[in-house]
């Protein structure tokens, strides 16, 4: 699955969980929470809908290390099974 | 002749309630004597009468509730009799019904032993809302408030359907996709916006807010909750918000003089812990449904259970028994990045608790300085229930709560610490 | 006039004619007086053809003596006797008030229970025909004021026909008012060949308003029902029939369910009938009431001969469907 | 026509002249008593007394059958008792009590009586004469071979209801004797201040009516005329009007001024009061003695004194029991 692919399916969940962003505008290397106005819930709601689709693990310990979407996007591609 | 008042006894004391009378007609009373005891809200005072004559008659009865300068009794002077008193009384009372505002006079209705006199209520009728009984009743039985129902019955009136209408809007939210439905959407966003007005209003209108803010270490906490969720699948991880919410809980176990609602100028305990989480909405405005008997349920079943509930208000599927039965508001704006929060509390409810963002700071304790992650938790609750004094003690209670993490896992025993009905 | 047999489409009148034929067919006590009932067949030709039938020991013929034929009836029924007064009209009726109200309405109380008076009085009620004040009034809701009697408006073909052995059976007098404005109306007779003098009806079920009506009225009340209906208004009509004693159960029931209600009568409103049906509704549903109880009645007004003035004096089904409209606000 | 002066000895044997006296003297002495509860506050509202006009009622009915039906006026305790209504019972109805014979709900001016016929004491004036015309229809139609007599005052000559009844029972030949006590009054206003026709048998002729006037305060020629008048109503000859000139001796109701009469006029009438009239007569023709007249004083003393023991010891109806008989009870058949 190519980095593209992943951000695609990053995208969709992320439309799911605040479906007013517009995939387009949002800026790949700038903290995401920020322009999304994701709470921690809806972050949560973010990850476990990554876990669901890809079936990455992602520990809590990670969480620190997922800031922007190319954060969240190589995080990913890296962990693939 | 002299017309004895009820005295203002204190700076808020602005009516008193007559629990006795320590004179009788015909009485002679001296300057200085204490003639009748009165109930100020806050305590049975002795009320002296500073005038020297005879008790001529009492006008209001024990147990009534007037406001400061009614007139309570009259006295003869030397030399007048009880006709003058008679013809005094007929005068007040004709002076008292010509004045369109109350006069601080109750009205009399006979002289003595002990005449009943009806306590004077301001009128508001010229604002008042128009509501409809049926409307009344249906919003009582969905513990509805009022004010954020917009009426579109005859000249305004709150209908039943207004009711009904109110309370799946509220449940449903505002929820719905961007799509064609924009205008709907948009409608029911002023819906709301005006809905949040009215109850914000009548908020700060009505209700005497006090404030108090405690910063709370949260090392354990968060060191209790990194180990736990370690061991939990990702679907059964915990947020620092549920161990918030929580202990807010158990905390109102302790006061639960902050957990209920204020009624037709009393307050009713809730039986039950059902805070209400804030919940903002992508489009605007916020809603804050109820964690049922959040007291009684593990950490991670309130995980569940919130996650549903936020996920719940995000589409709009809410029960509209969630929406009514929060008998507090629990606010958490860390997420945005505040470090505070002084909330306004949502009526009939009389507190709201608010946390900021957890943050590493520096902390001493032991007399060594440490960085330690600390949340402000705020108490913004309602002064005609309960006093700062209450308010500092739960704000500590809670900080206690959160220092035993292990504690908040469980289920408490419904048993211990039973509320009080 | 010939037989009506039941299953078929006949008139008001013709209802009403059937069922003083059959009573008096059927107890040889009962007899009919008033004015012009028998040789002129009844001002509204509800009597036709009944002298000839009948007699005229049975159908008599009176003077135009309201006050003592009404009294003779009283007495008939103290001796012995079901007799049917009737009145030309209510207009009339006042020349007999004295005899109505303070004898037959009184006479069971204030004798201790020892004398009842099996009385039946008809009359025509009512506007609508163009024929001026002295004749267009509608009295109904005053006699309704009176304990001691009992009041009844027959508002169709069933109640027209039926009424009458109901009122017979009864022990005590029984004023029935019959619309001037329904005699002609056609419609079905339904199977059923018995009716109480007690309940009011359902004449229409409905969910968002009930009209509350009897007499002459109920056929406006059923348009206006009609007309609202393509609007998606639910209006349900409840047909009084006994206006006294009053079906309050009745009126209570259908308004706990629709939570609206507009009372429709043509007598004035002022300390009228409608103002005692409110006045119920609040005593008894307040609780259950989404706005205020509305009532479209008669203009406070002599009834005016001109067709345009008189109409305008009178409960319409325009009149109802915009009351009906006010109560339900924005909705609407 | 005039009923002829009384003359010549009372045409009755001793027994039956003494009821006639008795029943009198106990419409008198009630009365006075009634009179006297009234001022103790015993007896409220109005109370109209039969004083002076004993001859009427006493008279008229002992002429009467037994089944006729009587339908009478608000000054009715007279016709009541004589009729056969026990003075208890009367006297616990103006009590108020509910032993009376409305169960104090009528008073003094409504005295009902189911078992004697007397079909109340009806209070608007000429109230009871369209009744009246009903009942002997009823009658009528059903052939029986009862009549029904009607009593009324003066006053009722001046309302539209005995006009009407006049003709109607006329027209339909109903067996109705109508009964007017003229006492001259319409309360306060003289007859001739009423009337422009004050003959009244005059009125009641105009509908073709046979008419009998006789002196009320006699109660032999009463007697006599009301059974001769009677008796033709009965054989089927129609309504027949008889007039009984009487006078009253006291206020129209109990409070009365009595300025439209002077005191010389009701004293004349005083001396022709029936009850001493008639007492001296027998006496006269040696049908009483006055150890006997002191005897049956006593006797009617002690009645009115028992009557008026049973009235105090009567007691309230309910107020629960108030709305009971508003309407017929259901299944009850009149």
């Amino acid at each position: 699955m190519t980095e593209n692919e992943v951000q695609q399916i990053a995208l969709s969940v992320l439309a799911s969980i605040a479906p007013e962003v517009d995939g387009e505008q949002l800026q790949a290397d700038q903290p995401l929470r920020k322009q999304v106005d994701l709470d921690s819930m809806d972050w949560l709601n973010f990850l476990l809908g990554l876990n669901e689709k890809l079936r990455v693990e992602i520990p809590e310990a990670d969480y620190v290390r997922l800031v922007t979407l190319n954060d969240v996007v190589k995080y990913l591609v890296a962990k693939l099974p | 002749m002299i017309e004895f008042k009820l005295p203002s006894l204190g700076a808020d004391m602005d009516e008193g309630t007559l629990l006795e009378w320590l004179v009788k007609p015909g009485d002679e009373v001296k300057k200085g004597q204490i003639v009748a005891i009165v109930d100020t809200s806050k305590a049975a005072v002795d009320v002296e009468c500073w005038q020297e004559g005879t008790v001529a008659g009492l006008l209001v009865a024990p147990q009534q509730k007037v406001p400061v300068g009614t007139v309570l009794a009259l006295l003869l002077e030397a030399g007048e009799s009880a006709a003058d008193a008679d013809k005094y009384k007929c005068e007040m009372l004709a002076k008292f019904s010509e004045l369109a505002q109350p006069a601080a006079v109750a009205p009399v209705v006979a002289a003595a032993p002990a005449p009943t006199a009806v306590p004077l209520k301001k009128s508001a009728l010229a604002g008042r809302r128009l509501i409809t009984p049926v409307a009344r009743k249906r919003a009582l039985e969905l513990n509805l408030d009022l004010d954020i129902v917009t009426g579109s019955g005859p000249r305004g009136a709150v209908t039943l359907e207004d009711v009904e209408q109110a309370v799946t809007k509220l449940a449903q939210g505002a929820a719905a996709p961007n799509n064609k439905q924009a205008d709907r959407q948009a409608d029911r966003q002023a819906e709301m916006r005006k809905a949040i007005a009215a109850a914000m209003s009548r908020s700060k209108r009505e209700i005497p807010h006090y404030y108090l803010a405690e910063p709370i270490p949260m090392a354990r906490a968060l060191a209790w909750l990194a180990q736990e969720n370690i061991q939990r699948p990702m679907a059964e991880r915990l947020l620092p918000a549920v161990l918030l919410l929580k202990a807010v809980a158990q905390a109102l176990r302790k006061y639960p003089e902050l957990n209920g609602f204020y009624r037709d100028g009393a307050f009713q305990q809730a039986v039950r812990v059902n805070p209400g989480v804030a919940v903002s909405l992508r489009q605007g405005g916020l809603l804050a449904p109820a964690l049922l008997d959040a007291d009684r349920k593990n950490l991670a079943m309130l995980m569940q259970e919130l996650g549903n509930l936020v996920k719940r208000t995000r589409t709009g599927s809410l029960k509209s028994s969630e929406l009514s039965e929060a008998t507090i508001t629990v606010t958490n704006l860390g997420d945005q990045g505040v470090e505070s929060v002084f909330g306004v509390i949502y009526p009939p409810q009389v507190a709201l608790v608010g946390f900021g963002r957890i943050i590493d700071k520096a902390w001493v304790e032991g007399g060594q300085v440490k960085v330690q992650p600390i949340v402000v938790a705020s108490l913004a609750a309602d002064h005609r229930v309960s006093d700062g004094h209450r308010g500092a003690l739960f704000l500590a209670e809670l900080r206690e709560q959160l220092q035993q993490p292990e504690a908040l896992e469980k289920i408490s025993d419904t048993n211990q610490e039973s509320e009080p009905p | 006039m010939s037989d009506n047999t039941n299953n078929r489409r006949i008139s008001y009148r013709a209802a009403l004619h059937d069922g003083l034929r059959e009573a008096l067919q059927q107890d040889p006590r009962v007899f009919l007086l008033g004015e012009d009932v028998g040789r002129y067949g009844g001002t509204y030709a509800v009597s036709r053809g009944l002298l000839d039938e009948f007699g005229p020991e049975r159908i008599r013929d009176t003077p135009l003596s309201e006050l003592a034929f009404v009294g003779i009836g009283i007495g008939a029924a103290l001796g012995g006797m079901r007799p049917i007064v009737e009145v030309m009209t209510v207009n009339f009726s006042l020349l007999a008030l004295d005899q109505i109200i303070n004898t037959a309405a009184i006479y069971h109380h204030m004798s201790g229970g020892q004398f009842s008076v099996p009385l039946v009085i008809r009359m025509s009620t009512g506007a609508g025909r163009q024929v001026a004040a002295q004749h267009s009034n509608s009295f109904e809701g005053w006699y309704a004021h009176i304990p001691g009697i009992k009041i009844l408006a027959p508002a169709t073909i069933e109640d027209a026909r039926y009424i009458l052995a109901a009122a017979l059976a009864d022990p005590d007098p029984v004023l029935l008012f019959e619309h001037a404005a329904l005699y002609n109306v056609e419609g079905e007779l339904p199977a059923n060949e018995t009716v109480d003098i007690k309940s009011a009806k359902v004449r229409r079920k409905g969910t968002d308003v009930t009209l509350i009506t009897y007499g002459g009225s109920l056929p406006k009340a059923l348009q206006a029902a009609e007309a609202m209906a393509q609007d998606n208004i639910s209006a349900e009509v409840l047909d009084l029939r006994v206006l006294r004693p009053l079906d309050t159960e009745a009126i209570v029931a259908s308004v706990r369910k629709c939570h609206r209600a507009v009372v429709i009568d043509e007598g004035w409103r002022s300390g009228s009938l409608s103002a005692e049906v409110m006045a119920r509704i609040m005593e008894q549903a307040f609780f259950d009431l989404d706005a205020p109880v509305a009532r479209v009645c008669a203009e406070e007004v002599p009834i005016p001969y001109a067709r345009h003035l008189e109409e305008a004096a009178l409960p319409q089904p325009e009149k109802i469907v915009a009351a009906v409209k006010a109560l339900l606000g924005e909705r609407a | 026509m005039i009923a002829p002066p009384p003359s010549g000895p009372v045409p009755y044997a001793r027994d039956f002249a003494h009821r006639l006296l008795t029943d009198m003297l106990r419409i008198r002495r009630m009365e006075e008593k009634s009179a006297e509860l009234y001022g103790a506050g015993k007896i409220r509202g109005f109370l109209h007394l039969y004083i002076g006009e004993e001859a009427v009622a006493v008279g008229a009915l002992h002429a009467l059958q037994a089944e006729d039906n009587l339908v009478t006026t608000y000054r009715e305790h007279g016709h009541a008792l004589v009729r056969g209504m026990s003075m208890d019972v009367i006297l616990a109805e103006m009590y108020g009590k509910r032993e009376g014979c409305s169960l104090g709900r009528g008073g003094s001016m409504h005295l009902f009586d189911k078992r004697t016929r007397l079909f109340g004491g009806n209070a608007i004036v000429a109230g009871g004469l369209p009744v009246a015309a009903g009942l002997a229809l009823a009658d009528k139609i059903q052939k029986t071979s009862r009549i029904t007599a009607c009593f009324f005052g003066d006053g009722a000559v001046a309302e539209g209801a005995f006009h009407e009844s006049m003709n109607l029972a006329a027209l339909w030949q109903l067996p109705v004797l109508f009964c007017c006590e003229n006492n001259l009054y319409a309360m306060g206003t003289a007859l001739e201040n009423s009337e422009s026709q004050t003959d009244l048998c005059a009125k009641a002729a105009s509908y073709r009516m046979p008419t009998i006037k006789v002196d009320g305060m006699d109660v032999v020629a009463v007697h006599e005329a009301t059974r001769q008048a009677q008796a033709r109503v009965r054989a089927g000859e129609g309504p027949l009007f008889i007039e009984y000139q009487t006078y009253r001796f006291r206020a129209h109701s109990m409070f009365d001024a009595e300025l439209y009469r002077s005191k010389a006029e009701v004293e004349e009438w005083k001396t022709r009061g029936p009850v001493h009239t008639f007492t001296a007569r027998l006496k006269q023709e040696g049908k009483l003695s006055e150890e006997e007249f002191l005897a049956l004083d006593a006797q009617v003393n002690t009645e009115v004194a028992a009557a008026v023991a049973f009235a105090e010891a009567g007691t309230w109806e309910p107020v629960e029991h108030m709305l009971a008989d508003v309407y017929t009870p259901a299944g009850s058949q009149p």
